[in-house]
């Protein structure tokens, strides 16, 4: 009986008192960090009379639950957790806005492991079951028929982290910093970097996901956090290198704590393309791929993607 | 009526039965000596009259307000003084506020323990144990008073002095006090009825009316006491024998 | 006055025992019946909640989910895995945790030492070992035994303990007028003694040593380990599928009832009845 | 010839034992001693292993990472934050669970249907709560405490009901016979009574309360709520960054120490004192 | 020499001065009765002797095997049946394993309980518990036998009979036996040596020897029982005095 409910009372009620935005203190988060320490988005709802409130989280999961818990109204994304809300909800939890970063995601080996094939055998890990990298990842070694001679092993990123160092592990499908970590710091070099198995080597790494209420009763107040996403990008994709890693860095430690090496940040910066594309036709293929690899269920992405708030799709 | 005792019987799951259909009429402000051997059902007897144990078949009829008990062993609880276990009684029987020191320390000197208010239990000796657990069943005021071997662990003389005051108390009061010992003399001497139990099972065996003339002959309750201690060996010497066959 | 307390009343034929249903059945019956009733109460709650059916699944949906788990034996078999690493988790922390807390126990100097330590232990998180016990271990059982050890041989030490401390000093004077040697002292009297307060330790050890497993399943969840519980817990937040979270909160309740009934407490119980107790709860007066 | 040194034993016969005054040893360096010799352990062993300093931090690069966190006040704060969690959540959980645990105490039939629960609800790993919290009270305090709850309360009945079974029956026999109302018997003689046991629960009530809140501070590490030591252990995890890792966890064993040795000790202390027995390890015999 | 004592005092930390340089010397093979007021020391002393309390001065010197002890609580393992807590005390012993079980036997049969063998300290009475006690203390067969107030919960049939074996026991195995009783007439038909105290603080009043002569002449035991009664009263006066001060 629920969700009609939900919708029956669903209607534009014009701009929020409050937007609730969670993301992660990761590299791949860029936008939203930028957005933050630079106060991009405040200043947008400031006009509006919004407040503001960050939110950080530690991974997909959790963000997802307290979006549809309301706890927060917005939040930036790995889109396997979108997806799979999206269609557990039936299409009722959530509707992307807008991209964020794309790219940016690496299969990081050890140093004997120079093709593919050599692959057979080894102990390979993710960053989460199910997640981007995760699905990615068996889908490769399913296509070179290698899913049942390597396993897979989900395990968060600084245990990943950990596990390459000491050795327990061949390799991991990671993304930014943490494949750039693996390379500088733990002599692993990428075997496979994601992009290259894609159609014009452009895959969602991060997505701006909205709540489906929240959307329908404040779109104005939407259409400011992707103007924000936008003009942090933008500022991304246009300040000097230099510039960039120390407002990063600066970023994610002010996040978090965070304390990873320039060179680390300046490595992973290189990998990741930040863009408000969200990507939309990928959607469908990732569903396909985890359903091919046994994760999730089957389902449809249609409706998914809400693209009308990005401006640069208007004109 | 103090206490009516009705073809009460008990069983015991791993003993069996241990009291076989004991009838008696316990009139109020009585004097009662329970005698009999160790192991015939005596605290089993007190147990039920308090209300602690369900008979296996018959019934008992006691005051509303139950029975004051002295237990065999003198149960204190160990994290209170013997003050406060004495003023716990004092307590749950709702005794005045501002009477309830006074009352402790006038009970606790009656047993000779005046000096011993503030001590926890395990700082008592066994036969001040036992005395403060006698204050704490005169604390508890009830028409009627049971004791198992209140005097077992104490000294001759303690005995003697608390003998007198029990006495002069149940005078005072009109009090039904059942008591057990295993003391003949003590039962003549205090008691104004002595019930003397056989084991195996408990039954009544005799019932003896102690009279002020015969209590304050010693030639005659000197007489009484070897007669009801013949009786108590004759019913033993049965389970010398039945010990040694089950042995 | 006098007022009639007649246990059995007087209309009762004398010498009739009273009827009592057997424990064994009593004690799953009214379990059963409790599970019922908040079965029911949840089936009505997500009736008439607000709230989506993804994100408040009544049972049916749960019960939906159940034939697909059992179809490819990833539920029963992580219960498998899961239910061995605890059982022989446990009696491994069991057998090291024992000679520990004996150690501490007649050792006054080390047990000052160590003692506070033993009990800070129990607070520290079980995640918070897993990095050490990767660097150790790598990604084997061996870690996830070290995990759940960790956790659940302070709590053991500390049951026994405390299990030891309250033996009555009488029991002690006892051993030492019998002559008891300490190794016998430990035989026949410290441990008889303790065994009612090391079985409540051992209670909250299990507890802590399959929720330390559940924590230690989460470090990898799949690949060259096999799939646990935990692993399947985690699976069900991954992939924001709640029936299957609610699924496994289930399972996991239900073996911790059968673990409590099956085994807690017919021990507890033969220890109570040994020495002249009940538990509260059962009856006799 | 009465001093407290006396002649030494050989002047006894032969085969025969002179018993003299004893004499107490003090042993006030052993804690102190303890953390020595673990650190020095733990430092040879960071020199002699050979595994890279990132990977197997001593405690030298340990406390170099100190005054970081020191500075920028995260860890005290942090610190602040989890206590006073702990601590509110955990008298909420023993004022919730007393009064549930004396229920089932006395409510034969409730403890047969719920008791085997309450005993599977401690097995329940605390992360399997955090979807449902999350989803009746969002980012707030509020599912910390709910986590922190339910991982607390059932370990906290489950110590007072095991107090109150092993309450020797004499006591209720004396309850009754005093006249005690069910008010009264609960008050002046089941609770003191149960009270080792109790405690004993207490102690293991905390650390589930403090585990559990651990394990809810992960949910989100910043923003509405804030920084707890939990979250600040993930992100020493999630950053791959041991020697905050080894900070924070030294940071909660001197916590539980802390409380340890000055909350639940002298409790116990005071209470085995009541009752006329010592801790074993205490002096005295 | 069975057992030295010497100058030895005793204070507790609530309680004060106990015993005051008390000394004895109790021969090897001595019968001896301790008398004294409840709460004078009695079980204090003897648990010195058994090496239980450390005295506060002075030294004691017992033969190195300890001593053989009967407190004055039965002190039962619960968890134990009857014969296994007397078994227990045998095994303990290093009492060949094949003649355990018969020496169980017999030694409970010796204090009337060949039927209670299989029961719990819960399923027996106060006597009875008593009894098993008293068993398991001679199962210890040390040379120093200690007994505090062996009998008090005992009827006087049952006493009577283990008075009798005790006798024979002692005459038997030429054993050092120090008890405790609040009996006077116990004491001297028992002991061969009888040692007075008196209570706050502790120290030997009187000692007197029992010879068998006095022993069986009715007359001169009941001339010295009234003796040592009159002892022990003057000595009790001077508590309730105090007492009455202290309360
Ligand atoms: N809980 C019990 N379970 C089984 N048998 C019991 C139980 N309590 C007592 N008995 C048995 O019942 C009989 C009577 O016990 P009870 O304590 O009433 O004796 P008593 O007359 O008070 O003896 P005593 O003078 O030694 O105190 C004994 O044989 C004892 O073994
Ligand atoms: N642990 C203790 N702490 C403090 N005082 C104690 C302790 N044990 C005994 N006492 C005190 O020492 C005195 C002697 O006690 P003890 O038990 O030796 O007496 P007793 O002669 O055996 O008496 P009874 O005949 O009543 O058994 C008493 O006044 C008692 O209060
Ligand atoms: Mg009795
Ligand atoms: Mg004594």
């Amino acid at each position: 009986p629920g969700p009609s409910q939900v919708q029956a009372h669903a209607a534009d009620r014009g701009p929020a008192t409050e937007l609730k935005l969670g993301y992660f203190a990761n590299l791949t988060h860029a936008p939203a960090l930028i957005s933050d320490s630079k106060g991009l988005l405040e200043g947008k709802l400031e006009q509006d009379g919004t407040g503001l409130e960050p939110q950080l989280f530690n991974a997909g999961p959790a963000a997802i639950e307290a979006l549809n818990s309301g706890a927060i109204d917005a939040a930036y994304l790995g889109p396997s957790p979108a997806l799979n809300s999206y269609i557990s909800s039936k299409g009722n939890s959530l509707r992307i806005v807008a991209g964020a970063a794309s790219g940016g995601a690496s299969l990081v080996v050890k140093k004997d492991i120079a093709e593919p094939s050599d692959l057979a055998g080894t102990e390979l890990a993710t960053p989460q079951f199910g997640g981007t990298q995760d699905v990615a990842l068996r889908h490769y070694l399913a296509e070179n028929e290698l899913l049942d001679d390597a396993t897979v092993t989900p395990s968060s990123n600084g245990t990943l982290t950990q596990l390459f160092g000491r050795g327990a592990i061949d390799g991991a499908g990671v993304p930014e910093p943490y494949a750039s970590l693996l390379v500088e710091n733990y002599e692993g070099h990428r075997l496979v970097d994601e992009s290259s198995l894609w159609p014009e080597g452009k895959f969602p790494t991060t997505v701006l996901v909205v709540a489906k209420d929240f959307l329908i009763e404040h779109p104005e107040t939407v259409e400011k956090l992707v103007e924000a996403n936008s003009e942090a990008i933008d500022w991304l994709n246009s300040a000097e290198q230099e510039e960039k890693i120390v407002a990063v860095q600066e970023a994610l430690n002010a996040a978090n704590g965070s304390s990873f090496a320039q060179p680390v940040i300046s490595a992973a910066l290189e990998e990741v393309t930040f863009a408000e594309d969200p990507l939309a036709d990928t959607y469908q293929t990732l569903i396909n791929h985890a359903a091919q690899v046994g994760i999730g269920e089957p389902g449809s992405a249609d409706g998914l993607v809400d693209s009308r708030f990005i401006a640069s799709q208007e004109h | 009526m103090g206490v009516l005792i009705n073809e009460v019987s008990l069983t015991y799951p791993g003993t069996g039965l241990v009291i076989d259909q004991l009838s008696a009429e316990i009139e109020d402000g009585e004097f009662i000596a329970v005698l009999g051997a160790s192991g015939c059902g005596k605290s089993s007897l007190l147990n039920m009259i308090a209300g602690l144990l369900a008979p296996s078949s018959g019934w008992l009829e006691v005051p509303q307000d139950g029975a004051a008990f002295m237990f065999q062993d003198s149960n204190l609880l160990p994290w209170l003084t013997a003050g406060k276990n004495v003023e716990l009684a004092l307590k749950l029987a709702d005794y005045p506020v501002a009477q309830r020191a006074g009352r402790v320390t006038e009970l606790l000197q009656l047993v000779q323990l005046g000096h011993a208010m503030e001590k926890k239990p395990h700082e008592l000796s066994g036969g001040m144990r036992q005395r403060v657990a006698l204050a704490r069943a005169l604390a508890q005021d009830r028409q009627v008073l049971l004791m198992d071997e209140p005097f077992a662990a104490l000294d001759a003389i303690t005995r003697d002095m608390l003998h007198e005051q029990l006495r002069a108390l149940w005078a005072q009061t009109g009090k039904t006090i059942i008591f057990v010992t295993h003391n003949v003399r003590e039962a003549i001497r205090l008691a104004g009825r002595i019930l003397v139990l056989s084991s195996h099972p408990g039954r009544i065996l005799e019932t003896r009316c102690i009279t002020d003339d015969l209590r304050n002959d010693p030639a005659q309750s000197a007489a009484l006491a070897n007669e009801l201690t013949t009786i108590l060996r004759k019913e033993q010497r049965k389970h010398e024998l039945t010990d040694r066959n089950a042995g | 006055m006098s007022s009639l307390i007649e246990t059995p009343d007087r209309t009762a034929a004398p010498g009739r025992t009273r009827l009592r249903p057997s424990r064994k059945v009593d004690a799953f019956v009214a379990p059963i019946l409790t599970v019922l009733v908040l079965l029911s109460l949840w089936q009505i709650a997500s009736w008439a909640s607000p709230l989506r059916e993804d994100l408040f699944p009544g049972p049916v949906a749960v019960a939906g989910k159940l034939p697909e788990l059992l179809a490819d034996g990833s539920l029963v078999s992580a219960v498998g895995t899961s239910l061995f690493r605890a059982l022989s988790g446990f009696v491994i922390a069991v057998l090291i945790a024992t000679p520990i807390a004996l150690l501490l126990a007649h050792q006054p100097l080390l047990r000052q030492g160590v003692g506070p330590l033993v009990s800070a232990m129990q607070v520290l998180p079980s995640i918070a070992w897993v990095p050490a016990a990767i660097i150790l271990f790598g990604l084997s059982d061996a870690t996830i035994y070290t995990v759940l050890l960790l956790g659940a041989i302070p709590s053991i030490i500390n049951g026994l303990l405390s299990g030891i401390d309250m033996i009555p000093t009488q029991y002690k004077a006892l051993s030492k007028v019998l002559g008891a040697s300490k190794r016998e002292h430990i035989l026949h009297i410290e441990l008889p003694a303790a065994l009612p307060g090391y079985v409540a330790g051992l209670r909250q050890g299990w507890a802590f040593a399959w929720r330390s497993l559940m924590a230690a399943e989460l470090i990898a969840v799949g690949g060259s380990l096999a799939l646990g519980v935990g692993s399947l817990l985690q699976r069900g937040r991954d992939l924001a599928d709640l029936p299957l979270v609610m699924l496994v909160i289930l399972t996991i309740l239900l073996v911790g009832v059968l673990i409590e009934l099956l085994f807690f407490a017919p021990i507890e119980r033969k220890l109570m009845a040994d020495r002249g107790m009940t538990r509260t709860g059962e009856n006799n007066g």
